[in-house]
């Protein structure tokens, strides 16, 4: 695999990790000494990704702004991948009017139509907005895909069956990601699926299925070309699983007793680290390299969060206007 | 409000069903804009349940009318998806009392879609939808709910209570870049399989014309009690109505045509001369919409009313089977009657 | 097989469609000329299940009264066939104070329960119910079992997915039983379902799937057999899917110009002639047996109706009873 | 309507927060009845996001406080089941706003089996849900929507606005033979990780105890202007009254508790004392509670209201996130004071 592209998908990892180490830092900057959820910069529920870096990145990679993709309660990475702006991304979870929604939508309603980008924070409810997309697509004879991606827990939801039976039927643009990191909220995957892998489940509706060990960036690379190649080609949906891991709580503010041991386990399997490992094992990153990557991130994050936090907040009359057009 | 959106005597003389006026709304603005499609249960060959689809398979072909699966969260959510890319799809839910197995796309996504982006992203999608009792179909098949969809935000609901009103509503649904819920009632489609009300055939205008949306109609002008109502409990209204003019008695009769916007302002212009209201209204009669209509009111001036706020909707029971039962509960023309009679102080 | 066994399978299957003729008749009797849904003896929309005896005969022979069923929107083999009162359901076909349910629920919401049974007009919405009814059994430590039984159109909507789910991972005592009948309304199975049997979709879940061709009620009933004693034996449930077919309309009423030529074919597989003709090569059946077994339901249905017939309309008051106990 | 079923003084000296007097009452069940089981998402280990079964996993173990995966068709469809068999399950739906995606199981199936079964199957079933804004969370994390399940017959609504209420409604919603629909605002389960008014936090009698369903209290008594409200808005009037007494304005305050059976007769009364009424209800403005009061007044004599009707309620937009926006639109203190001072002439 061509070096500059794997520098690629470390430098993304990074930046996305980047942006969300900073984020939790200020989503807890200001809640203390009484904990209030709604108070502070960033108010409300807040899903991080930390972990899931490589689903997002292997996968985005094959899509270009064209593409649609609807993202789950769990965005950030995948909106980072997708080419969101940050800048405006930033400023919506932050409620400013320079925000992507002007502040309406939050961290889980994520809109960037340039990119046919939207989020709901439904489990498994944006994967039919997916099929939708695709449907599009399909009728105006694009090479236009469209991705669903949902958790592991959203595979038990209606939505999902009906999605895939009916993206099969009609032999549409879709790739389906699961994202399986073991958890939905606290509950295992153990507790709430009744098979070992998701990909089996491609069986029932007659499309290809994939699972992906390891939570490795270029496996997911891969497993995701040959979907989105199948799906470009007009050979239908593909439902992909990737095992990757939940390293921080579900939402800040979890303390995860309901994990016991498995936490500290699942600590140690950040791909990032790991992957900065392998590179600079294959040569490919060094030192010097890593900082720069670093740096860029740090840059571009503090730039995004800077532009956040001195952009007004929306004038209040402002949340009786797009009801209707 | 004005009458002046009625067909004018000349401009229509074909007389058609409410559900050829709407599949012929539909067709029309298929061929103006080839991003116009249909999709739902047996909208093909079948041709809608309630006909609001017939003959459109055989104009445009399965392209462009799609029947599905039973899977009312995939398709209409496909359908939430396909207009937030421009498409402008008009999904038929075969009877709105299964509106609880798809119900988050409806309300989660098709009606906040818009706003949770901040105005950037449009879905211009009909949802339309039988509603409606009378003929026995039991508890999970004769509902209204349009109280139902009109209490949460960001969907326009339509009602239509005859052809004309029906192909310019829908015409004007299919147009508009909101997203809309279009309710017809079984009862004014004038289906040759069901009893119907002459009133459900009536003149419709060739060419295509919208009726706005969120503008109600004086169907029928009175000076003695104004009588609100809409959908299929309108023809009964006009029907009583024009019985109690031998009487001497003068009822002015509303027709919503639009639940969201309620045209508020028509409701207390009436009122305001009348001084006295009843509500008919087929949904169920608590926390729905007579009950916002009595709020207008109170809210602009408890005075306007000279006697008490009188309702004839359905009481909250569930929809019975068996006639007696569901003809006792049903606004017939015998409780308008009573109804209306009783706030003139006959 | 035994004998005895065999002819009680006719003769159930006879039982079943007499009845259904019989409602058929007086359904249309009184609506012309101006055939109105809504009036007669008997009003509103009526699924008859003419073709699919085949499967409530061979799944029931399985079933105590204290089994629990849930039936879908064509519901009158399976009420028989599970032992459901003729006459109070009759009664309540016809509205009448007599009826199961007072004249309330009508021939798509038939409720015993006497034998556990009851019925959904709601497209797979039963299925769930039936997953409950198990978990009670389940709980409370019998070995009673729930079926849920639906048509090959329901497995496309969520809640078979999600109930299939849920009943593997708690290993509960369901049977899942799919009456293909080709069609879903004017929607053919190629139309809705995305694989050629649904018995595939088991292996979503880790659950036994098996699908019956021919329309047989011995295969069914062997299939059943052993779906009902994993369910008995704390095994977990089993996805049945049994090949039928619709001999009349989805409603009466339907004109059914959407079947063309297969109309005619799937005419001329009506199972009972064919399990008649079988029956009486294998000398199991006689022409005394089988007009006896004729004459015998034509008695039991002719009395049915003439109880519903006889008895009184409910009260208009009583529309106003029973929406809280 | 009185208020006798307020703690005595003396029963009560125990201080609990709402989410603790909830899970005490399951508890209390669950130990007289061994049919009562939990089952919903994270409700074991986690013990219920918003605390409501906090601790009774390690109470009653795994095998009666259930865990589910994300398929609320599928569960609450098998309590349902299991309800019909029998037994007497609590479900958890963990935010109401999730309604639509088992949305046919509550309102075709929990309300209407009793109806359709002409009374012989009887679904006794509570199931309970987090309700409200205030936090941030977004249109799909932050709505009241009792309007839209009072408007559907068969269920009853409770909704409580406080924790001896709660522990008391709760009781009385497991013993209940009817389904009945929980609803607590996250606002008022005392929740340590959200801001909270102190009366989310109060005396709860150790021994258990139902509260009526169908019975609104007079939370604090006035004489000049009627004030009903419930849930965390309740909380919010209780304050403004209190502030009013300075300034010699006596507002009486009626929480109604549930809105299904709502206490009609409460309202009236309170009203044809005052003349004067102002309706505070965090759930959307139109076709919904508030709207109901009106008709509820109205009907019975338009002449009782001196002042306009008034409802500082949710306009009818989704619920926005960012924090001035979303508190532009709440029901607060300062929207709920200007209504009743206007209201009261002053
Ligand atoms: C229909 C619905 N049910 C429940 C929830 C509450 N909820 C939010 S996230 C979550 C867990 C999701 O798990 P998974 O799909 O595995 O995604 P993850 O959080 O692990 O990324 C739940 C239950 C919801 N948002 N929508
Ligand atoms: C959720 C829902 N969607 C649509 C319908 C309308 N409907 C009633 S029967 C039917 C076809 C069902 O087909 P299938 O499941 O194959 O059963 P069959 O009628 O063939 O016995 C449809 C679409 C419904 N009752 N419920
Ligand atoms: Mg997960
Ligand atoms: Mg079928």
């Amino acid at each position: 695999m061509d070096d500059e592209l794997r520098r690629g998908f470390y430098r993304q990892m990074v930046r996305i990790r980047t942006y969300e180490e900073a984020i939790r830092a200020d989503y807890h900057a200001d809640k203390t000494p009484a904990w209030d959820i709604g108070a502070g910069l960033i108010p409300g529920e807040m899903h991080l990704s930390a972990g899931q870096e490589p689903v997002a990145v292997g996968l985005c990679a094959h899509l270009t702004a064209d593409d649609g993709l609807t993202a789950p309660h769990r965005p950030h990475h995948l909106a980072l991948a997708k080419g969101v702006d940050m800048r405006k991304m930033t400023a919506e979870i932050y409620g400013r009017e320079t925000g992507l929604s002007h502040g309406k939508g939050g961290h889980m309603h994520l809109f960037d139509p340039s990119q046919h980008f939207s989020c709901s924070g439904i489990i498994a409810e944006g994967i039919p907005v997916a099929v939708g997309q695709a449907l599009a697509f399909h009728r105006r004879g694009t090479t236009n895909i469209a991705v669903a991606v949902a958790g592991e827990g959203a595979a038990n939801q209606g939505a999902f069956h009906e999605s895939l039976n009916l993206a099969s039927l009609w032999k549409l643009p879709v790739v389906f990601v699961i994202e399986d990191n073991d958890w939905a909220i606290s509950v295992a995957r153990t507790a709430s699926t009744s098979v070992p892998s998701n990909a089996t489940r491609a069986a029932a509706y007659g499309v290809a299925g994939e699972r992906v060990e390891g939570n490795d960036v270029e496996a997911v690379y891969q497993a995701a070309g040959r979907a989105v190649a199948r799906a470009r080609a007009g050979e239908g949906p593909t439902l992909l699983e990737v095992h990757t891991v939940r390293l921080w709580g579900h939402f800040e503010g979890d303390a995860q007793a309901y994990r016991g041991d498995e936490l500290a386990v699942a600590e140690s399997h950040d791909p990032i680290p790991a992957y900065e490992a392998k590179l600079r094992a294959d040569g490919v990153l060094d030192d010097a390299t890593v900082e720069a990557v670093r740096a860029e991130a740090a840059t571009e994050v503090a730039d995004a969060i800077a532009f956040a936090k001195s952009s007004p907040e929306p004038s209040p009359a402002s949340a009786y206007q797009h009801v209707f057009v | 409000m004005t009458v002046t959106d009625q067909p004018a005597a000349a401009s229509a003389t074909r007389r058609l069903t409410t559900a050829k006026a709407i599949s012929e709304a539909i067709a029309q603005e298929m061929e103006r804009d080839p991003d116009v499609f249909v999709m739902g249960e047996d909208v093909a060959a079948y041709g809608g349940i309630f006909g609001s689809t017939t003959g459109l398979l055989d104009q445009f072909g399965p392209t462009r009318i799609i029947d599905t699966p039973i899977s009312e969260t995939g398709f209409i959510g496909a359908g939430i998806g396909a207009a937030v890319e421009g498409m402008r799809p008009v999904v038929e839910l075969m009877f709105v009392d299964f509106f609880g197995v798809c119900m988050d796309q409806i309300y989660n996504h098709m009606a906040k879609i818009h706003y949770e982006s901040g105005g950037h992203v449009t879905v211009p999608m009909v949802l339309m939808t039988a509603v409606g009792g009378g003929y026995s179909d039991g508890a999970q098949h004769s509902q209204c709910l349009w109280g139902t969809f009109a209490h949460l935000p960001g969907l326009k609901v339509v009602v239509p209570s005859n052809p004309y009103d029906a192909k310019g509503l829908m015409t004007a649904a299919i147009r508009d870049d909101n997203p809309v819920l279009y309710m017809f009632h079984k009862g004014v489609m004038g289906l040759p399989w069901m009893a119907k009300n002459p009133r459900s055939i009536g003149p419709v205008p060739a060419e295509s014309y919208e009726v706005p949306i969120g503008k109600a109609a004086v169907a029928r002008p009175g000076r003695d009690v104004t009588v609100v109502s809409l959908s299929l409990s309108l023809q009964h209204c006009l029907d009583v109505a024009d019985e109690l003019v031998g009487e001497g008695l003068e009822a002015e009769v509303i027709d919503l045509r639009s639940v969201v916007p309620l045209d508020r302002g028509a409701i207390l212009e009436s009122v305001g001369r009348t001084g006295k209201i009843v509500v008919v209204d087929e949904d169920y009669r608590s926390f729905g919409l007579s009950g916002e209509i009595a709020a207008t009111i109170a809210e602009s001036d408890p005075g306007l009313l000279r006697a008490p706020f009188t309702r004839v909707a359905y009481p909250d029971v569930p929809v019975p089977y068996a006639r007696p039962l569901e003809y006792e509960v049903l606004p017939t023309h015998r409780r308008i009657r009573e109804a209306i009679v009783s706030v003139a102080g006959r």
